[in-house]
């Protein structure tokens, strides 16, 4: 299957392997919508398990963003990896798997990537007027938005 | 003046007929202090049974078995901060609990505890009942509109749309149970003789009226006194916001209901309403169907043995309390700490025992007997309630309508015209 | 069957229940004209009622009382108050309470007030000077017989119109049944 | 809103979007600090639904059916819900930030905070991944300890979930009847591991504790006393009329929809498609053992209901082989003493009481882990609240959020 896109695709994905029994491919941002679309259509992986993303800061494209998928008719799994740059954005995966649109916010709202087409992007777990992006690796772990604990929850700090 | 207040005493009519201003007064204070006494008993009684309904205890901490429990709550809501919200209606928020309060509590002028153990007996009487006790939904309403919040509005709407509903059913059965009074039916049911006249509005009358028939009007035409009668015990909890109908107040919905906003004493005077309501309908169901204050099995069980017998139930039931009590004694933990709660049990037990043995006394026992057979069978309504609510989830609001409006009314219809019709056929 | 005996009964304070009433329902009708939210007016409408009832149980009609109680106080009232409160309470407090139809509301009731008196005075007559007694007990049983016996069709043609009132209403209510 | 979701497909959806983003953009003006609060224009009394012909409540986030601090505006057409729009992140506390400030055995006791009703399933999954990631297996007797302890959370997460659902449908009695047996188990786990609640009964490698005397003694003794306590809830809840008449046909999902949707676990097999990671993709010792997927037809809150019921009689099937069993030998495979995975990443998913419940572990070869991703059942299950109470009332919002099975520990994190 994935020589097969890899054929359809060329350069677009990069590498496919097996780590641990568990298969995964890397692809250039520019097909990954393209790419879904064809994994849910026609490889019959209807079921999103996840999106999410890691954050790389010494990298140059910082953000490696991952669907994880699973089709029920073949019971397998894969992940599909994507690199991008800060303030870049990727095609957001809404109109493919409903499940997408609480899982992008989430990325949004931990990592600040934006998803373009996702019909209402906004910070889903912190509060909407939050400054900072909690998962990037340069947020330190005891660190708050003061500005935003102050005026909301009348307290000097949240520590 | 002391001839005043003797005179009523050789009367035999309640003092509201006989124009007696004075004992009219006392019966209001008793009955009244009762009826509070009884919620006050009820919502003990309710926390009990359903706790142990629940595999639960129940309050244990004041006073034995919790007994002292509803005064503790009654202190607590009473020095309890009085909320108002700010953006409320405070006039109207003030007077709404007020209103439920007097129409629960007006109702009781016509209740015949006994044939002349009422406050008075209005030729309207049930009429009166069902009019008045249908005020306490503009209190309902107004507190909702009042408290000007989304939950109490919501619960509001609901509760008038509720109690607007379930009082049409309500009145079909009641009025079958009114022509019940008038029609004797001569067949193999209906046992009295007579002619066929005028019936009574009356609730003495309408008890009256099952006396002289020999039958208790459930009985009566069966199974249609025993439909109307479904009807009328499945709308009457409807009518007080009770499971499984308590939509109104429906706390995983509405977090309160209309009384959301409510705290305190005014939050109180709500529930002092509804158990006041709750006994109110009861009161109506007995008398209209259960024979009122008569003792069970008239007709079978007749002559003055079992007049006797009958008589000592009060003292019997009160004595059994005692022993309940005593044998709580008993199994009360040997403990210092339990020492007070040991000995306000034994005493609650023995002014239970005492009560139990004073009822025994001949003239006691025949004044008291009426009022321990209504009451008896109220009881026996109030416990339903408790069961009701443990036992049945709650109905949607859609379902609840539905009930009400394609199922019970037309059912009570049907009734009140097939009453009619043997009424005037047998 | 047997007819309830009853003493006859003994008006307690009549005078005074009479003023008292009358009063309450006086004040309660300037309140529900006066009154800036609908609500408040509908509050004084319903004490206006019930001391009607009252004055109406003074007549010795406690069938008509209790009629009134429940049709009009608990029944009728409580769609008022589900009407006002569902409309903008907020607009209807902005609006003037006394408009410029002011002076022909005067007019009109003084005209009414002096139909009154010239009716009380030419009629003087038709008023009974005596207080009327207490009719028997069993007035509302005296309504019944005749509703349904002497008046049994004006009844039914009552509530035939009642009945396409009914019909008429779920209708307009409805667009589709 | 989630106005473009394939899944809203088959229902014309009534709520327009304008509505929401004025809300937005009212929040962006406002610099009010009660925004946060309450962004709703819910300080006009005077907007009253002749007018707007539309009602927005806040349910919660204090509320007594949101099962904690959920909170939901409802927009409400009299008591017809137009649309809902679910605010969560009340309990956020940044478990997967945290993560990546532990040792791989310091974040072992956190995940049981997330999902704190099924605490046993959450330490189950995390471990099995990092071993995963390590390229070790538990031993076969610790295997067996994972799947009775994890079976018998199940059991204890479905009762909790059936107390608190039947409360919320107004039906009070059940709640303390699951709770007394819940108790049941929770005496197990505290013999076990000394903890109740938050048991953190697994390490990575296998188990802490071999089984205390007399545990195949308890266990046989609950799996002989529980079973006439499902019948009695069954008896209370499953013919009675209202119940019936509350849970058919409300809150459906078709199986289209919860497949796009990704919704996992009883609502999944509820909507008819019999999926469970027990037997699609075995972990642990589930291979061993036989047991029945029950599945539903419609995907109303009655089948989601039905499937739970069976889940907890099959629950105890499983515990009941793995209890006669279990074989002797090490609980602990061979560890190292400072965990240090390879580079690499790890996804392992196991199935939650709630549903798949998958951890996503990036290791950059350090006693850290790079970056723990924990793909929650329950924020997922979530999502479908929208599309399954459109159209319902009020009352069904509650039910439904109850057969939803929800725990805000885990859907905040």
């Amino acid at each position: 299957m994935v020589a097969k896109l890899k054929g359809q695709y060329g350069s677009g994905v990069r590498e496919a392997c097996t780590y641990l029994g568990q298969n995964y491919m890397v692809v250039e941002p520019s097909v990954v919508s393209e790419l879904l679309q064809i994994l849910r259509n026609r490889e019959q992986f209807d079921y999103c398990v996840d999106i999410t993303a890691v954050h790389y800061p010494e990298r140059e494209t910082q953000f490696e963003l991952v669907w994880i998928l699973y089709s029920f008719p073949r019971n397998e799994r894969i992940r599909v990896k994507t690199m991008i740059a800060d303030g870049e954005s990727i095609p957001s995966a809404v109109s493919i798997w409903a499940t997408a649109n609480w899982l992008e916010r989430e990325v949004y709202d931990m990592f600040g990537i934006r998803f373009d087409g996702h019909p209402d992007l906004k910070r889903i777990l912190l509060p909407d007027g939050w400054k900072g992006h909690p998962l990037r690796k340069d947020y330190g772990i005891i660190q708050q938005d003061q500005e935003w604990v102050q005026a909301n929850l009348g307290i000097e700090s949240g520590q | 003046m002391l001839d005043y207040i003797t005179s009523y005493l050789s009367s035999d009519t309640t003092p509201g007929q006989a124009g007696n201003v004075f004992w009219a007064f006392v019966y209001i204070m008793v009955v009244f202090g009762g009826i509070s006494v009884a919620v006050m008993a009820m919502n003990w009684l309710e926390r009990k049974a359903l706790a142990h309904f629940q595999i639960r205890l129940g309050p244990m901490r004041v006073g034995p078995h919790g007994l002292l429990q509803p005064i503790a709550d009654a202190i607590k809501l009473m020095t309890k901060e009085d909320i108002i919200p700010a953006e409320a209606d405070k006039f109207v928020f003030w007077i709404a609990p007020l209103i439920i309060l007097c129409a629960s509590f007006a109702v009781y002028i016509v209740v015949p505890f006994g044939p002349t153990h009422a406050i008075t007996d209005l030729n309207i009487g049930i009429l009166f009942m069902l009019g008045v006790s249908s005020l306490s939904v503009l209190g309902v309403v107004m507190a909702g509109w009042a408290s000007n919040s989304h939950y109490p509005l919501i619960g509001a709407l609901r509760s008038s749309a509720q109690m607007v509903s379930y009082e049409v059913a309500m009145g079909m059965a009641v009025v079958s149970a009114v022509l019940m009074t008038s029609l004797h039916g001569l067949g193999p049911y209906g046992v009295g003789v007579g002619t066929s006249g005028t019936g009574t509005l009356s609730m003495i009358g309408i008890v009256q009226a099952q006396q002289e028939q020999h039958v208790w009007f459930l009985f009566k035409f069966f199974p249609l006194g025993f439909i109307a009668f479904g009807i009328f015990a499945i709308a009457m909890v409807a009518e007080t916001n009770r499971a499984p109908f308590d939509l109104p107040e429906a706390e995983s919905e509405l977090t309160a209901g209309f009384h959301t906003e409510y705290s305190g004493l005014r939050w109180s005077l709500f529930m002092l309403g509804e158990y006041a309501a709750m006994i109110a309908v009861s009161s109506i169901a007995v008398t209209l169907w259960l024979g009122g204050w008569y003792r069970p099995f008239p007709n079978t069980l007749t002559g003055e043995t079992w007049d006797l017998v009958f008589s000592l139930f009060p003292g019997l039931s009160f004595l059994a309390l005692a022993a309940i009590a005593f044998v709580g004694v008993r199994r009360m933990p040997k403990h210092p700490y339990f020492r007070v709660q040991t000995i306000g049990l034994a005493g609650f037990g023995a002014v239970l025992g005492l009560i139990g043995l004073i009822l025994f006394a001949p003239p006691m026992r025949d004044r008291v007997q009426d009022i321990f057979w209504f009451v008896a069978k109220v009881a026996g309504f109030m416990y339903l309630y408790i069961w009701y609510r443990a036992t049945f989830p709650r109905y949607r609001f859609d379902q609840l309508m539905k009930v009400g409006w394609k199922v019970l009314l037309p059912i009570g219809i049907g009734v009140l015209i097939l009453t009619a019709v043997l009424g005037v056929v047998l | 069957m047997q007819q309830v005996v009853q003493p006859g009964m003994q008006p307690v304070a009549t005078t005074f229940f009479f003023y008292f009433l009358s009063g309450l329902t006086l004040v309660s009708g300037v309140f529900v004209i006066t009154r800036k939210n609908p609500v408040h007016s509908a509050l004084a409408l319903i004490f206006g009622l019930l001391a009607q009832a009252g004055l109406y149980l003074m007549l010795y009609a406690p069938f008509v009382a209790g009629v009134q109680i429940i049709l009009y106080a608990g029944g009728i009232m409580v769609l008022f108050l589900f009407v006002i409160m569902l409309v903008n309470i907020e607009r209807s407090q902005k609006e003037e309470q006394f408009n410029k139809q002011w002076l022909v509301g005067l007019l009109a009731a003084i005209a009414l007030g002096a139909l009154f008196v010239v009716v009380y005075v030419k009629g003087k007559n038709l008023f009974p000077y005596r207080i009327a007694q207490p009719i028997e007990n069993s007035n509302t049983q005296q309504i019944g017989v005749m509703l349904y016996g002497q008046y049994m069709f004006a009844f039914e043609i009552a509530s035939l119109l009642l009945l396409v009132a009914i019909i008429g209403a779920v209708v307009m209510a409805k667009k589709r049944i | 809103m989630g106005a473009g979701q394939p899944g809203n497909r088959e229902r014309p959806i009534t709520m327009t979007d304008r509505t929401m983003t004025e809300q937005k953009t009212t929040e962006q003006k406002t610099s009010d600090p009660t925004r946060f609060l309450s962004h709703l224009e819910l300080d006009q009394p005077d907007k009253t639904f002749l007018d707007s012909n539309e009602l927005v409540i806040n349910m919660g986030p204090q509320h007594p059916a949101t099962h904690g601090v959920l909170r939901v505006i409802l927009k409400l057409d009299g008591e017809k819900v137009l649309g809902t729009e679910c605010v969560i992140g009340y309990l956020h506390r940044g478990v997967e930030k945290i993560a990546e400030n532990r040792t791989y055995t310091m974040f072992n006791p956190y995940v049981d905070r997330m999902d704190y009703v099924a605490a046993v399933s959450n330490g189950l999954g995390y471990c099995e991944a990092v071993e995963k990631l390590l390229n070790i297996e538990a031993p076969p007797r610790a295997k067996y300890i994972r799947v009775i302890l994890t079976e018998l959370n199940r059991m204890a997460s479905h009762q909790l979930w059936l107390g608190t659902h039947a409360l919320d449908i107004g039906a009070m009695t059940p709640l303390f009847y699951t709770f007394r047996d819940r108790e049941e188990i929770l005496k197990i786990f505290e013999k076990y591991c000394g903890a109740r609640l938050t048991t953190h009964a697994f390490r990575i490698g296998g188990c802490q504790y071999e089984t205390y005397e007399g545990f195949e003694r308890d266990v046989i003794k609950f799996l002989n006393f529980v079973p006439p306590k499902i019948d009695e809830y069954e008896e209370l809840l499953t013919s009675n009329r209202i119940w019936l008449e509350r849970t058919k046909n409300v809150g459906v999902i078709s199986r289209a929809d919860a497949i796009a949707l990704g919704v996992t676990g009883p609502v999944l097999r509820a909507s008819g498609v019999k999926w469970d990671l027990r037997k699609a993709q075995p972990y642990a010792a589930y291979s061993d053992f036989d047991f029945e997927i029950p599945i539903g037809t419609n995907g109303d809150t009655y089948d989601r209901y039905t499937v739970r019921m069976e889940e907890m009689r099959q629950s105890l099937r499983i515990i009941r082989q793995a209890v006669e069993r279990i074989p002797e030998g090490p609980i602990m495979a061979k560890v190292p003493k400072v965990i240090k995975p390879p580079v690499g990443e790890i996804y392992h998913s196991i199935e939650a009481p709630k549903g798949e419940l998958g951890y996503f572990i990036v290791s950059d070869g350090s006693t850290q882990p790079y970056r723990v991703r924990v793909r929650p059942p329950s924020f997922v299950n979530l999502q479908a609240l929208d599309i399954m109470v459109r159209g319902a009332l009020v009352a069904d919002v509650i039910a439904v959020i109850g057969t939803l099975d929800i725990v805000l520990g885990e859907v905040d994190r």
